[in-house]
């Protein structure tokens, strides 16, 4: 009880450091000066009609890869983790308890059905709101999300189903190794690091504009997905135990 | 013989094992030799008188006519006015009054105790116990002749002799002494075979050397 | 508004780590960081709000020349993207601690991993 | 002051006048114990006898180099004392082979029979010699203590160490004597004097039938002798340095002789009154009442 | 230069191709990883280079083709090229380690290492204040995947409490850098520290410094980190404790830039709570990571201050930084590799490094690192630091510094004994080559860091001074026999002497004589060991360096240094003992506690100034002259072993081997007499609160005097009473000193000379005697004159000495003493040491008696003389005492006309055979004749009337008309002086021991009681975090 007390007096606490933020807080009239350039330059410099967009893959890229690493390392670990070659109750013996273990009840019908349906057609948005990403709301991210989903649905309906875990890991190796090298690329042909002027502009707000941030987003696409799925499926794993 | 005298193996602080025999190790054997005056004669008579002019007796009662030798240093006896003092060692004292009775048991010590004294050195027997044993002639634990165990200057006779019988005994000692006759301390050198026999005939726990020096 | 969404995301920050605090079973303490890593998110996105703006795409509505005057601040917006992901990786790894601990030591009670102490 | 051979023969003298005087003076003052005691006491010429015989015993034993050298050591210290320090003030002759050293050098070669005995007693291996040497060293740190303080305030009085202009700073009548010039220098001095006689009641060293006389129990014969003539020197020797510092010194033998009895005296008279004290007893009573006076003369110098 | 980009691209390049490549090529991954760090740190090094060379000046990398605050840059300058070598090589050599760990645990871990010193580098080099935000999530994430690495199944354990921290800080940062950019209107923070929109008072900044300095573990919100250092792998542990800190203080210094410094008090007060608190918790700690991770915390939180301090350290910031960071970083990672070859776990197993000596030597550069002893990149810092924060006036921080440092060096040297003593357990080491390397690697890097601060540091390298070089050179003849070391060691001291000799002046000189002289003679004695005696000369010859540079050293730098070598060189001696380890613990910790008192004095005096000149001291300033006299004497004391510090010495000199012991009493006593004397030259009188400090001192040598004649009087072990007996000549010496005056200064000259001659001597007779009888307690000796009469010879020719009686040269020290009280215008104290004077008979006399004379034991009726090379030198100091009593002269005559030039009243006059003052006299020729015929006639006087005496043996003793029993019940020597305790007993309770170890006891019991505070639950860790953020918001602002 004393210790709740005491929780709850350190939270209250921080309430009041936060209330002083949120008196201290006044939103902006005008944009500060970082916004401004970006909502001035933005077309200009990349091209790219979703600012965020440019933001994220160009003028904060290096947060990106960063965050791509992130999930790059998460994954990584998931599956450290989980395939556990160490010590501990070691799930290698897992596959062999596997078979032994009752099979899962039947999926529905439904749900079957409805994978097979549904599947293409998210990959397919998937793919969409990737490639879209620098004109529309979306990008990299979102759409890798919705690729895993897809993913996701497949192992919905069929928890024993192996999906080839060595395409996955290609993949995400890939696609984060293409992304280095693009960055790279800008810095020996452009102005920088993750410069995305190394391919033309092109026409602003067409499909193939903006330079390499499409292309960018379609690695991260490729990255993310990847990597959720290969942490979904390594997740699922730990289902068949 | 006692335990402690018995040869032991003893082991050094570098691990070597080695014999000890205490009473070859610990004591000195060397029998007594006889000590003739060294000096020319007329030294010599120097040194008697001296001798006899400061008689040391050893603080040692041996038994009940201890009691009357206390007299002596009080006022009304006075010993110190001749030359006489108490000494509390062996080492520093000429005289060894056999203050009456010995048992066995206490002539060891009395043994050690006068061999411990010095070249020349007196012993006197106060009463006669000392000369034939007294009332315990047939007594199963004392000796009866002192004459037997130590060579003994002087024999102040009573049953006990009361001190101014003791005054009148140092006096005559000194008179022994100041004539060269009192060499107690050679005649036992000379017969220490004959002393060590009759003492170990009735000491029967012997344990210690031979001669206490 | 952006006051409201302010007060809401620390309002969540503030739950979530009272539950984090307070839980001691490991699947809630992860749960209650969710919420208090949407709150997080919430009060990212808050703080980059400007009252009658509009989404920083610039599109037939949105011209370029006016985009100044026009758009909430961007960088919030992709900032928050970042977070998010970061907040995910994090809550996979601990879902994955979690599980392994549960299958070490049978139990998910984090009052019960102290054999590290002092 | 330098070195002179004739100093040798005077020198000898002095110890020779010395050592007599030490005899007879040693013999009265036990008669004097005796007639407290209402004994008739020892004959005057007794400590020649005892001397003589002791030099006449004709064996004696040996524990060893140390034990032999012992008493020699002893005696060099009480002759190498009195040779130290100028006996009669203004004779040439007399101040003996003071050249050598000032005060200090008196002060410490005090210890240096004291060492060479109790060495010696050491070897011997007895107990009991172990336990006097014990318990004097105990003694004598204390007992020396108000001593060394006013040895140290009389030297500020005077502002020198050597023991002749110290006396001739007490020289032109008794007032000028540092008895009266600085009492509680003297005070302390004396208090620690009576510690460092060997008499009642700071005695216990020697208690002769608990540890038979202490450190001297294994010697005998010879060895005896040449303590036994020490005991005769030493006193004195220390007594001069006391006449020396405090009494105003003796510019004659006569004086000499009357200084040294009475000073002795005083030793004796607190003897024959008082009972002995614990070793314990004694280092307490000497920083109670002996150390405060000396303080007070350092400070008040 | 290759793009400092490279730092981000290739690791994350090579991470990505590991996952390309086809499972089961754990060799080509292994070798790409190690390849790819190999070029990291090689790209480091020459970005290092060309900064170091003036080629270059700091660069500003930008992305995107934009410029900052637009886009994220990056920036690399001399700093960050050193962290970032830092990092890659502690990643190199990690790997390298980890070889057989990662082979197993395939290209998965290997990326995931890499990413890890990928975002470490991030961290050093980014100046964006979001993506500095990314890389720390980064590497916290690889933490918790790299923490698996462990063997050990708590770590899972561990792993888990900290992502739970980390999501708190995490939640802290964020929310501090959205408000921060939402204030500032910008992310780039040298954009918000130059935008000046950001007070001091910005809550937000406020977040984002207390998430960042959370990063850095501080004390006590840091159970977390402390259950990692225990469990995780050591490889890993050595990257989070070396490398990962490092980074994080790089955002830490960055982030405080912002606000204009207003946040540097808060730093400030954390890094000094952090450094003390670790410390003092780690003084309970038995395990080995754990310790290092108390250790590790510590640093950080010194490193913090030394951040916080930035407004004061101008230039040399960057120097004391780097100094202590490299130090803490390469030691702590070193540790935590050679933790990995240790199999078990308490600190006591490490004594497994004994099996080869070169652990030990790799072991002991750590720990001296890591303490900061010279001549490692720490000594140069911490010296600087002190300074500068004396010349400011921020003493309560550097007195709470040196308090914490004191606590460190006591873990750690502890710790250090326990290795060095006691038994090893051969199968507790598993060592393969590549661990080995490792561990190599990270000693050269130490000793090549050192050389490297050397060369930067204001007061030049101490690696220069040939004495230091050419005790280190014995490190490397370590393979010789002893014999040929000792005539080594012998030529050099005497070698350096002969090519110094012109150089001295008389003070010097007679130091000079007792070091390089004194020390060849009591090394004579050492010829009688065998084999090769691992470690002796090392120590020795370092002991020795630091003394021969001491006494000439002209900065206080230099001297300094020289006390510190010196130190270290005879804690090692005292640690060879037997039974040593915790008198050189105490003897250690006494000499650093004093070293810090004369370095916080030193820093006083200097105000400001790094390179001192110690015949500066005179121009102190009047207001901290006083202090500055105090500190630094007290600093001497404790080397003198005053009463009050002296409670180190009886226990180290009686521990020590016997060639040790008269080197410690002998010579290295000495040191913080030379130390008094030039401090009092400079100086004179000084006085605090109108208290005359040299009063004081006299006290305090009267004092030590009295105590430790009585407490020499009721010791049983014979170098006991020895040491003791050192307490109180040393007393005597520094009376003599504080007298301040001509003749007083020449008397402890005098015991100088005398104690040297006479006190290694007596030390060396006990010494051999110990050796033969195997014990110390001299009641279990006896009798051994005639066994061993040359030891006997010895110790009676020196017990005659030391008590001062005529006619040897003792004596001549209490004559000059008696002359220079006469002059003393305070008088209270010589009381004292009039009382202290005859005591020293009474423990003189025991020692002679009890071990050479009374009743020889039977274990002890073989024994035969000790060995010729001890008794050797024991002659030649009977000689040199000799010489010395009948020509004092010799020694002191150019002495006193030296003291003439600052003492100009009260020389002595020197004319013939006679030393007259201006009291008395004095013919130290003629007594000798005197004393000498005298006993020459009185012998063979005796020879002649006794000449018959018959040789007895040792139970023919008058024993009450009985015999004795036993030897040893026939020896009194037992509590000797027994009726001496019951009457002044009292004055030797041991209060001072008492009060230290009350003291001791207390940090101890506090440290004890503290440290439940972690209880191992990681809720109440985050609460800890909580509480800390929110306590240090209450307190910053109640302070503001």
């Amino acid at each position: 009880m004393i210790k709740r007390f005491l929780v709850l007096l350190l939270v209250l606490s921080m309430g009041v450091m936060f209330s002083q933020l949120l008196v201290g807080y006044s939103p902006d009239r005008q944009l500060n000066a970082t916004a401004h350039y970006y909502a001035t330059q933005t077309a200009s410099e990349t091209g790219a009609a979703n600012i965020v967009s440019a933001i994220i893959v160009t003028y904060r890229g290096l947060d990106t890869l960063g965050e791509v690493t992130v999930l790059f390392l998460a994954a990584a670990i998931v599956g450290m983790v989980l395939s556990a070659k160490q010590g501990g109750q070691s799930p290698t013996s897992a596959s062999e308890a596997e078979r032994q273990l009752p099979p899962y009840p039947p999926v529905g019908e439904l749900l079957a059905t409805g994978t097979q349906l549904l599947v293409p057609l998210i990959l397919m948005f998937g793919a969409y709101v990737i490639v879209n990403g620098h004109l529309t709301p979306g990008g990299g991210f979102q759409g890798g999300a919705i690729l895993a989903s897809g993913m996701l649905l497949l192992l919905l309906s069929d928890p024993l189903r192996t999906i080839g875990h060595r395409l996955i890991s290609v993949v995400e190796s890939f696609s984060g190794l293409a992304f280095v090298l693009l960055g790279i690329l800008g810095l020996l042909l452009a102005g920088g690091f993750l410069d995305n002027k190394i391919l033309p502009l092109g026409t602003f707000g067409s499909l193939f504009s903006a330079g390499a941030i499409p292309v960018i987003y379609i690695f991260i696409g490729l990255k993310v997905g990847a990597e959720f799925s290969s942490m979904l499926l390594n997740l699922a794993k730990t289902e068949e135990r | 013989m006692k335990p402690e005298l018995e040869k032991r193996i003893v082991k050094g602080p570098d691990g070597f094992e080695f014999e000890v025999d205490p009473i070859r190790d610990y004591f000195c054997e060397t029998p007594p030799t006889v000590m003739t005056a060294a000096y020319s004669a007329i030294i010599e008579k120097l040194f008697n008188w001296a001798r006899a002019e400061s008689i040391w007796i050893l603080g040692f009662g041996t038994g009940c006519g201890a009691i009357e030798m206390r007299p002596l240093m009080t006022p009304r006896f006075d010993a110190y006015r001749y030359g006489v003092q108490w000494r509390p060692t062996p080492r520093q004292s000429n005289l060894f009054i056999i203050s009456g009775y010995l048992s066995v048991k206490t002539l060891k010590r009395v043994i050690r105790s006068y061999e411990q004294m010095q070249n020349p050195k007196y012993v006197v027997g106060l009463g006669s116990c000392t000369i034939n044993g007294g009332m315990y002639w047939d007594s199963y634990n004392t000796i009866k002749r002192l004459d037997d165990y130590l060579p003994v200057d002087l024999y102040i006779a009573g049953c006990m002799p009361r001190p101014e019988a003791l005054l009148a005994g140092i006096v005559e000692l000194k008179k022994i002494i100041r004539a060269g006759k009192a060499e107690g301390a050679n005649i036992y050198a000379e017969k220490f075979e004959w002393y060590k026999a009759n003492q170990k005939r009735v000491i029967h726990d012997w344990d210690m050397p031979d001669y206490n020096w | 508004m952006a006051y409201i969404a302010l007060a809401t995301g620390f309002l969540l920050i503030l739950i979530g780590l009272y539950g984090a605090l307070t839980h001691s079973h490991i699947l809630r303490m992860i749960v209650a960081f969710t919420v208090a890593n949407t709150g997080v998110n919430l009060v990212l996105v808050g703080v980059g709000y400007m009252g009658g703006r509009t989404a920083p795409i610039l599109d037939k509505a949105v011209e370029v020349s006016a985009a100044a005057q026009r758009i909430i601040d961007p960088l919030p917006q992709a900032l928050v993207l970042t977070a998010i992901v970061i907040g995910l990786g994090v809550t996979a790894l601990m879902l994955t601690y979690a599980y392994r601990l549960y299958v070490t030591r049978g139990t998910l009670d984090i009052s019960r991993y102290t054999e590290l102490k002092w | 002051m330098q070195f002179d051979w004739m100093q040798i023969p005077y020198s000898l003298l002095t110890l020779f006048i010395v050592l007599n005087y030490g005899m007879l003076l040693n013999a009265l003052i036990a008669k004097i114990a005796a007639r407290v005691g209402r004994r008739h006491g020892i004959p005057i010429w007794q400590n020649y006898a005892d001397l003589l015989k002791n030099y006449g015993i004709r064996s004696s034993i040996t524990h060893g180099v140390m034990f032999y050298l012992g008493p020699v050591f002893r005696l060099a210290g009480g002759v190498g004392l009195l040779l130290f320090v100028p006996t009669i003030f203004g004779s040439e002759m007399f101040s003996n082979l003071s050249f050598a050293g000032d005060l200090i050098l008196a002060l410490y070669f005090v210890f240096f029979g004291t060492l060479g005995m109790a060495l010696g007693a050491g070897e011997s291996g007895h107990p009991h010699a172990a336990i006097g040497v014990s318990r004097g060293l105990s003694q004598v740190t204390t007992a020396e203590l108000p001593f060394a303080l006013a040895v140290f305030a009389v030297a500020l009085q005077y502002q020198t160490l050597s023991v002749t202009d110290i006396v001739a700073a007490q020289q032109g009548g008794f007032l000028n004597w540092t008895l009266f010039t600085n009492p509680f220098a003297v005070a302390a001095a004396m208090l620690g004097f009576l510690g460092s006689m060997m008499r009642p009641p700071f005695d216990v060293v020697l208690a002769p039938q608990e540890i038979p006389i202490g450190p001297p129990t294994e010697y005998h014969s010879s060895y005896l002798a040449l303590m036994q003539t020490n005991r005769m020197i030493f006193p004195i020797a220390k007594i001069v340095v006391y006449m020396n510092l405090f009494f105003g010194g003796a510019a004659s033998w006569p004086v000499f002789f009357i200084k040294v009895f009475f000073i002795y005296m005083v030793s004796v008279l607190v003897g024959v009154v008082f009972p002995r004290f614990h070793v314990e007893q004694s280092v307490r009573w000497f920083l109670v009442w002996a150390v405060p006076f000396g303080i007070i003369a350092v400070l008040m110098v | 230069m290759v793009s400092a980009l490279s730092f981000i691209a290739l690791p994350l390049g090579t991470a990505f191709t590991l996952g390309l490549l086809p499972q089961g090529m754990q060799r080509v991954n292994y070798l790409l990883t190690l390849l790819a760090l190999a070029l990291l740190s090689l790209i480091a090094a020459s970005w290092l280079l060309a900064f170091a060379a003036g080629e270059i000046a700091t660069q500003q990398i930008f992305t995107a083709g934009t410029t900052p605050p637009f886009s994220i840059n990056l920036q690399i300058g001399m700093a960050e090229a050193a962290g970032l070598l830092l990092l890659n090589l502690t990643g190199l050599l990690s790997v390298i380690y980890l070889r057989d760990t990662l082979h197993q645990q395939g290209a998965r871990a290997m990326a995931v290492l890499l990413i890890f010193i990928m975002a470490l580098s991030g961290i050093v080099l980014t100046r964006d204040l979001f993506n500095l935000f990314v890389f720390i999530e980064l590497t916290t994430i690889a933490t918790g995947g790299l923490i698996l690495l462990s063997h050990d199944k708590r770590a899972l354990g561990a792993g888990f409490k900290y992502l739970v921290a980390t999501q708190i800080i995490s939640i802290t940062l964020l929310i501090g850098t959205i408000f921060l950019y939402h204030d500032s209107g910008t992310l780039n923070i040298d954009g918000m520290a130059a935008g000046g929109l950001i007070t001091g008072e910005s809550l937000a900044l406020f977040l984002v410094l207390i998430a960042l300095i959370l990063e850095l573990k501080p004390f006590p919100a840091n159970g977390w980190a402390l259950d990692i250092y225990e469990s995780a792998h050591p490889a890993f542990s050595a990257i989070l404790s070396a490398a990962a800190a490092t980074a994080a203080l790089f955002a830490v210094d960055r982030l405080l830039l912002v606000g204009s410094n207003s946040w540097l008090p808060l730093a400030t007060a954390v890094g000094v709570v952090s450094f003390v608190g670790a410390n003092l918790l780690a003084l309970v700690q038995r395990n080995d990571r754990r310790i290092l991770g108390y250790s590790s915390i510590a640093q950080m939180g010194l490193l913090l201050v030394v951040v916080g301090q930035r407004d004061i350290l101008g230039e040399s910031y960057l120097f004391i930084a780097g100094g202590i960071l490299l130090a803490h970083a390469i030691a702590k990672a070193g540790l935590f590799w050679l933790s990995g070859i240790i199999v078990a776990r308490d600190l006591s197993d490490w004594r497994a490094l004994q099996r080869n000596p070169l652990y030990i030597f790799a072991f002991a550069t750590f720990i001296a690192m890591l303490v900061g002893l010279p001549p490692f990149p720490g000594f140069y810092a911490k010296w600087d630091l002190v300074h500068l924060l004396a010349a400011h006036d921020r003493i309560a921080l550097l007195l709470a510094l040196l308090f914490a440092s004191l606590l460190e060096a006591l873990f750690l040297f502890r710790w250090f004994g326990y290795v060095i003593k006691g038994e090893a357990n051969p199968e507790g080491i598993i060592c393969a080559r590549n661990k080995l390397g490792v561990i190599a690697a990270a000693t050269v890097a130490a000793w090549g860091v050192a050389y490297l601060w050397g060369e930067m540091a204001l007061q030049g390298n101490l690696l220069y001074s040939i004495p230091l070089l050419a005790a280190l050179a014995f490190l490397l003849l370590e393979w010789l026999a002893v014999p040929y070391k000792n005539v080594l060691a012998i030529s050099v001291l005497l070698g350096w002497f002969v090519v110094n000799y012109a150089d001295y002046n008389p003070l010097q000189l007679i130091f000079a004589v007792i070091i390089l002289v004194g020390g060849p003679l009591i090394l004579l004695s050492s010829f009688y060991a065998r084999g090769r005696r691992i470690g002796f000369y090392p120590a020795t010859m370092l002991m020795f360096a630091g003394m021969a540079q001491l006494i000439v050293a002209k900065s206080s730098f230099d001297f300094f240094a020289a006390w510190e070598i010196l130190t270290i060189g005879s804690y090692y001696l005292i640690l060879r003992g037997k039974a040593s380890e915790p008198h050189a613990i105490s003897y250690i910790i006494f000499s650093l506690g004093g070293a810090f008192l004369m370095l916080t004095g030193f820093a006083l005096a200097a105000a400001g100034d790094l390179n001192f000149l110690l015949s500066n001291l005179s121009e102190v300033a009047p207001a901290v002259a006083p202090w500055v006299f105090l500190l630094l004497a007290i600093g001497f004391m404790t080397k003198t072993a005053a009463i009050g510090v002296h409670i180190w010495l009886p226990g180290a000199h009686a521990e020590a081997e016997s060639d040790v012991s008269p080197m410690l009493s002998g010579i290295l006593l000495k040191a913080g007499l030379f130390g008094l004397m030039v401090l009092m030259l400079e100086m004179g009188r000084q006085s605090l609160y109108g208290v005359d400090l040299t009063h004081v001192m006299l006290w305090i040598g009267a004092l030590s005097a009295l105590l430790g004649n009585l407490m020499a009087a009721f010791q049983e072990d014979a170098k006991r009473l020895l040491a003791y007996s050192s307490i109180a000549q040393l007393g005597y010496a520094l009376f003599g000193l504080a007298l301040m005056n001509h003749l007083g200064w020449l008397l402890a000259l005098m015991f100088v000379i005398n104690h040297f001659i006479y006190k290694s001597m007596l030390f060396l007779s006990v010494g051999g005697v110990a050796k033969r009888t195997g014990t110390r307690l001299m009641y279990r000796m006896g009798g051994l004159i005639t066994l061993m009469p040359l030891s006997f010879i010895a110790v009676l020719i020196g017990i005659i000495a030391v008590s001062g009686v005529p006619p040897l040269s003792g004596f001549g020290g209490r004559w000059i003493f008696y002359n220079a009280i006469m002059t003393a215008e305070y008088r209270l104290p010589l009381i004292i040491i009039f009382l202290a004077g005859p005591i020293a008979f009474l423990y003189l006399f025991r020692l002679i008696h009890t071990i050479f004379l009374g009743q020889l034991k039977d274990e002890h009726r073989q024994l035969r003389e000790a060995p010729f090379w001890m008794i050797l030198p024991q002659m030649i100091f009977v000689a040199c005492l000799m010489v010395f009593a009948l020509v004092p002269g010799l020694a002191l005559k150019r002495v006193d006309h030296y003291l003439l030039q600052y003492f100009p009243e009260g020389g002595l006059s020197w004319d013939g055979l006679t030393i007259t003052s201006h009291f008395g006299y004095w013919s130290p020729i003629s007594i000798m004749v005197i004393v000498g015929v005298i006993f020459m006639t009185l012998f063979a006087w005796l020879l002649f009337v006794n000449r018959r005496a018959q040789k007895v043996k040792q139970f023919n003793i008058v024993f009450a008309a009985e015999r004795p029993f036993r030897p040893e019940t026939t020896h009194f020597a037992w509590n000797f002086f027994a009726p001496y305790r019951k009457a002044l007993g009292f004055l030797t309770e041991p209060l001072v021991t008492r009060f230290w170890d009350a003291i001791g006891e207390a940090l101890h019991s506090l440290a004890e009681l503290l440290r439940r505070f972690y209880n191992g639950n990681g809720q109440t860790y985050s609460v800890h975090l909580l509480a800390f953020v929110v306590i240090t918001f209450l307190l910053a602002r109640g302070v503001s």
